[in-house]
């Protein structure tokens, strides 16, 4: 056991905290997430110039072979600035089916892509009745000679509309909820019969709704083996779970920061409000959670390559853990600001509204717990 | 000691759904209250009931009231937020009336009480200021005597859909040099008066709800102080423990818990409703419970009333847990809605539908908006000082 | 609606309250609930004398009418006194059983006998096995002639130690868990074939270990319609959780004056405890358990003779409140005095055992959140 | 960043699983913690380990530590809690020995640390007092020097198995006219001087395990002041922290939950087992995750410490989540048993079975024995307070 961070990754850890100190405050999280495009390609090409998206990719494909601690602490700083450049999704989601799914042509034709950020990928696989469950789907791929043929209707594609490439799960056998005969393609997203609705998401992100309409797959659009997708989309939404985890620390940290700093200075009876000891305590709860959630994602980081059902229990206790701990940090932080807190001016509702989202991303309390508890029996 | 209904009761409970029934503005058909955007949505129910004479049960006979029974007032609150009528604003009706027909004088009440039932004049409420939330009493805004004029001079924040008003009633300092408690004035004043600027502040949830307004050497009447100079902190603190008292919100959490119901039973888990799971089952029936159990508090308080004994500390207890079942429903509702939380519902134009059911449109904006409740009127930490130091003497 | 007291309600509760005040303060609870019988007969012919165990009997048989209002004032009244005395089996469900299932005769027989205090009952229904389910039962009651022979074995029977009439559930027709085909029967304690074992339960009052081995029952022992003894039972039990949710009320509000007293006196920092704000707080939660509780007992209570479902819905409501607000103004009340509220020397750790013990009789919260839920369908 | 085992590392586990298998002391077998009566009881596994030299794993090497590694502590951890070792009694071995050498002179040292970590004194502590409890500095006891001793005179309370101890530690109050944290030293007392006298206190599950202690006129020898007079305060914090850091009890609670779910699968509900339900499983499962976050706070705090730098305030997490999760298992044990765990343990002799199952027997009474958690070792709030003041800087 070990716990140090060597010292790439203090490097790394500083470098991504620096650029975004200084390219990526309040301010610009909110021009950019509310420009037209919902994000800044500018901002991406410096992460892949700083080697971000190349951090934890295998170092044969054009990667620095950091992993997923790499990819942890890399989040946990997003968190804290608010990012809604599809880094999770292209990097920890995208790369993922790629490493863990794609053939050596795949792997050779995108992950490179990926780590010098020319490529971005986001991950449709919710549909508009299927909730958390991965193999519960209406989206069907036909065998057409050598390749498919997409049918269906994904909901809510984070990214989505920045995205050069759909990871999209659709049935291939078996009925829907089947945990066989699912399958994963990757889809061009300016293909023939794609179709998109793009919109805000309450948290400044962008996402899609959309339609396949006899969408031609080539064999080459299989990730991984046909008809047994589901453990590897489990395995990569693990992958993100653990990476999410980071990220929603980052942004309870800065709750935390920005609600100690707000009640040393906010004066009510004549004192400042973080006097008083019911506040001060429940700063105290804001920090225990911040603190059990850096560690949830220590763990389920360390955790990723473990056997799967010690890999399945930590991403579903640290998505417990980055659920309840959301809710109460984001609650507590606009509860302790006042009015102040309800603003649309304050940086507060805007991490509260993050974590509401990382809350709900690939399932919530509910659904991690039952999972948890399945896993254990 | 009895639970049931009179006759008599029964038949006021089928005038009071009959007359929704056959009275619901046309307009505010199919709308729900965030979708309220003029003036009019948000006065057309109080019209309809100003002309029925049913627009302020909790007022004296005398001053317009309906002279009902605690049972006559909790049937008419079930058929209203049965038939999800919008609920009236309070800043008229609940806040400064009472305190008018309380303490202001013949000609106070003559000229004011009818445009608050009749909807006629709107009205909001200049309690807090930048620096001044949950500690009141510090407030700063200054009205200076000068002849039979104040001049007003200072900020109120948080006013609650100023944009709409045409009066405001004010917290001001009218003496500086005394124990803060004992310098302050209750003022009303013309929205209209020269130098009055309102400002919007934009809430998380995209909303504009709130305002800033500001007074800069604003000119009002003299006559239209309430009560004493100086006095203006009694006739403050009678009206918050006064909205306490409606707070609770018994009535409105049932509907909403209904309609949490039908959303949970829409939605799927692996081709189960929602609320057939045994964990949502589960949450649901804790709220409901909560729910049952705040009633009763009430109905014992109000029944406290009804025998004379007016609202006291204790009704701080209806805020807290009130509050905490209508912050608790919207987020179980934004629970049930899955992924469909995620569009911002404010993006998509009049004409658009956004993606996703209906019933999920605007959920994760109300429950935001809704975080709200536990810090205005007094926070819930305020009400939690009161009791302590009121109720339990600590 | 009516929520105000009768004169004579109103000269109830301060009868009893003096009464209590008087006879009944915590140093003869200890005394009593420690002596070698663990209740008083002489208290509990005071009660009669007093009126209590006909207050809310029916008239026509001895009682004085005053029904389950009168015992809820009783009761809230017991609760604060910690009373050990077999009030709530005798009366509440002794008396109930009786009212709800007796013939003319059976009435006659002993619900005078309860009203004036001759007679102590116990409800015999857990099994060693069965947990929260009346109708999970393996003790049988089998025709014999015109009686019955009944075998079996009963756990943890409260205050059966002091009872000279058992009421016993077994199962007449059907398989273990069938609704149908439990009866329920006035057996006495002295029967042959009846053996006890008798024993203290952790908050002072007695309770016994069971076993019927071949013990003759005439036909007159049957209460109620063979085989339909499961409403009659749950009807009783809710009438029960009435009661207990009212003596839980009482209970919770002497700890919450004993804290607020408690700190208001002891000094940490050179300050009461009871200025810190996390403690007064506390207390202020404390408050609101308890007047929540004190509403759940005013609803049940009014609702027991509503239709079925809504008096089920109610008593269930009633008893999660009971269980959630009595672990946490118990807990508290233990927290807030730290040390001493260990201690067996004050009142507080008596009032917390008495209130875990209410928590589980007749199903715990998770049992009756369930049983809510499923009414609610 | 690694969380794997080495080879050495693993031929450790091994080592201590074997060793624990092969010398775990005869009259312990089958009994547990509460079954404990005599004092040999409480020695014989501390007798086994001080033999082995795996007495005192946290103590510096030259004083009797083991020198091992984080890792190999918690693999040691682990292998005791899975094999349900008893715990050592942390007065002599985590609060005095760590003061005596981290303060003490050559002598004290030499004199005590041995009989500390052999077992042949058996320590106790003298800190809170009937006055003093959280505010642990406003302490009475006094000791008055007169030539080469100390006279001491006062009382201390709560004061753990004191009915067996050879020695006390205790705070007394030496310099009564300067600030309460100033005129404070630590004194060693021997138990048998004449004047102690030692009164059993009852807890609320029928337990003696705490105790008043008197001292009328002690004569306490000068040498046994540990470090300087009036800087006992110093000394009494750093002991206060180092036994927060022990408090976590990760691989204790571990070990109870496991034997939680063996009780929830022996206990049914209409014939499915406990654990299968649903409500159970999942307040099982959130009671896991919460364990395994506080075990990685645990972990991420010793990697700090290996770095050198010492367990700071950050470590009161430790204590109250540890403590909330102790708890919470007596909770839900206390739920599982249903009603068997009405029965009051301690009414039956020592060779009658209570009623119930064997698992039940006691566990109501350790529900309640548990609350104490909470309130020893500085109060939850008390650490909440800590965290307030020391780490958010409020």
């Amino acid at each position: 056991m070990d716990f140090s961070y060597s010292e790439e990754q203090t490097l790394l850890r500083n470098s991504v905290a620096k650029f975004l100190a200084d390219h990526y405050d309040f301010e610009s999280y909110k021009k950019i997430s509310r420009s037209e495009a919902g994000w800044s390609r500018s901002v991406w090409k410096q992460f892949a110039e700083l080697g971000l998206m190349a951090a934890p990719l295998p170092e044969e494909f054009g990667g620095l072979g950091g992993g997923a601690v790499d990819t942890m602490i890399i989040m946990e700083e997003f968190g804290r600035a608010l990012v809604v450049e599809p880094f999770a999704s292209t990097v920890v989601v995208g790369g993922g089916f790629l490493r863990h799914g794609g053939s050596a042509a795949q792997k050779e034709k995108w992950l490179s892509k990926i780590a010098d950020g020319s490529t971005v990928m986001a991950f449709a696989f919710a549909e508009p009745e299927g909730r958390y469950n991965f193999a519960d789907l209406t989206t069907t791929a036909k065998r057409n000679g050598s390749g498919y043929t997409l049918n269906g209707q994904k909901a809510v594609v984070l990214n989505a509309p920045h995205a050069d490439v759909l990871i999209v799960s659709a049935r291939t056998a078996g009925g829907r909820r089947d945990t066989k005969g699912v399958s994963v393609f990757l889809v061009d997203r300016n293909a023939k019969g794609v179709s998109t609705r793009d919109y805000p998401t309450i948290d400044g992100q962008r996402a899609s709704e959309i339609s396949f309409d006899n969408v031609d797959l080539p064999a080459e659009a299989l990730l991984g083996t046909v008809d047994e997708g589901l453990g590897l989309i489990e395995r990569v939404t693990d992958e993100a779970i653990a990476a999410h985890t980071a990220e929603a620390a980052g942004a309870m940290k800065v709750l935390l920061d920005t609600t100690v700093e707000y009640t040393k200075t906010r004066k009510q009876f004549g004192v400042p409000i973080g006097k008083f000891q019911v506040l001060q305590h429940r700063m105290v709860d804001m920090f225990i959670q911040a603190e059990q959630t850096t560690s949830m994602a220590l763990m389920v980081t360390l955790k990723l390559d473990e056997g799967e059902t010690e890999r399945k229990k930590a991403a579903s206790a640290a998505k417990v853990q980055l659920g309840k701990g959301g809710r109460f940090v984001g609650q507590q932080a606009v509860q302790l600001h006042g009015g102040m807190g309800m603003t649309d001016e304050l940086n507060v509702g805007h991490y509260f509204k993050r974590l509401a989202l990382l809350d709900t991303l690939y399932g919530n309390v509910d659904h991690h717990l039952k999972r948890y508890a399945a896993l254990s029996d | 000691m009895d639970l049931s209904f009179s006759p008599e009761d029964e038949a006021f409970r089928r005038e009071v759904h009959e007359f929704i029934a056959n009275n619901y503005p046309e307009r505010l058909k199919g709308k729900n209250r965030r979708e309220f955007s003029e003036r009019e949505d948000f006065l057309a129910w109080q019209k309809v009931l100003y002309k029925k004479g049913w627009v302020a049960p909790l007022w004296p006979k005398e001053y317009g009231g309906t002279g009902w029974s605690i049972t006559q007032r909790y049937i008419f609150n079930e058929e209203c937020a049965r038939a999800e009528t919008p609920q009236l604003l309070a800043f008229g009706l609940s806040m400064v009336g009472p305190v008018i027909y309380t303490f202001g004088n013949e000609a106070q009440k003559k000229r004011f009480l009818p445009g608050i039932l009749s909807a006629e004049d709107w009205w909001c409420q200049g309690y807090s200021e930048p620096g001044s939330g949950s500690d009141l009493a510090s407030l700063r805004t200054r009205a200076v005597r000068e002849g039979d004029h104040y001049i007003v001079n200072g900020q109120k924040t948080w006013t609650t859909l100023a944009q709409y008003a045409d009066w405001i009633f004010c917290l001001v300092r009218t003496d500086p040099n005394v124990k803060q408690q004992e310098g302050i004035s209750f003022l009303l004043i013309d929205m209209k008066t020269p130098g009055i600027t309102v400002k919007p502040i934009i809430l998380m949830d995209g909303a504009h709800e709130v305002n800033e307004v500001f007074f800069d050497n604003v000119k009002v009447p003299a006559e239209n102080l309430i009560g004493e100079e100086n006095k203006g902190w009694t006739y403050a603190k009678f009206l918050l423990v006064n909205e306490r008292s409606g707070i609770a919100g018994v009535a409105r959490s049932k509907k909403q818990i209904e309609r949490l119901k039908e959303i949970a039973t829409s939605e799927t888990v692996d081709g189960t409703p929602l609320i057939g799971t045994d964990e949502f089952a589960r949450k649901i029936a804790e709220l409901e419970i909560d729910l049952t159990a705040l009633e009763f508090t009430e109905l014992r308080t109000l029944a406290q009333e009804a025998k004379g004994k007016h609202a006291g500390p204790e009704s701080s207890i209806l805020k807290i847990k009130g509050t905490e079942v209508q912050q608790r429903i919207t987020e179980l509702t934004l629970e049930a809605v899955g992924y469909y939380a995620f569009p911002y519902a404010r993006a998509f134009g009049d004409n658009e539908f956004p993606p996703g059911p209906d019933y999920a449109v605007g959920q994760s904006g109300t429950y935001f908006n809704m975080r709200k409740t536990s810090i205005y009127g007094g926070s819930n930490e305020i009400q939690r000082n009161i009791i302590a130091k009121a109720v339990l003497g600590l």
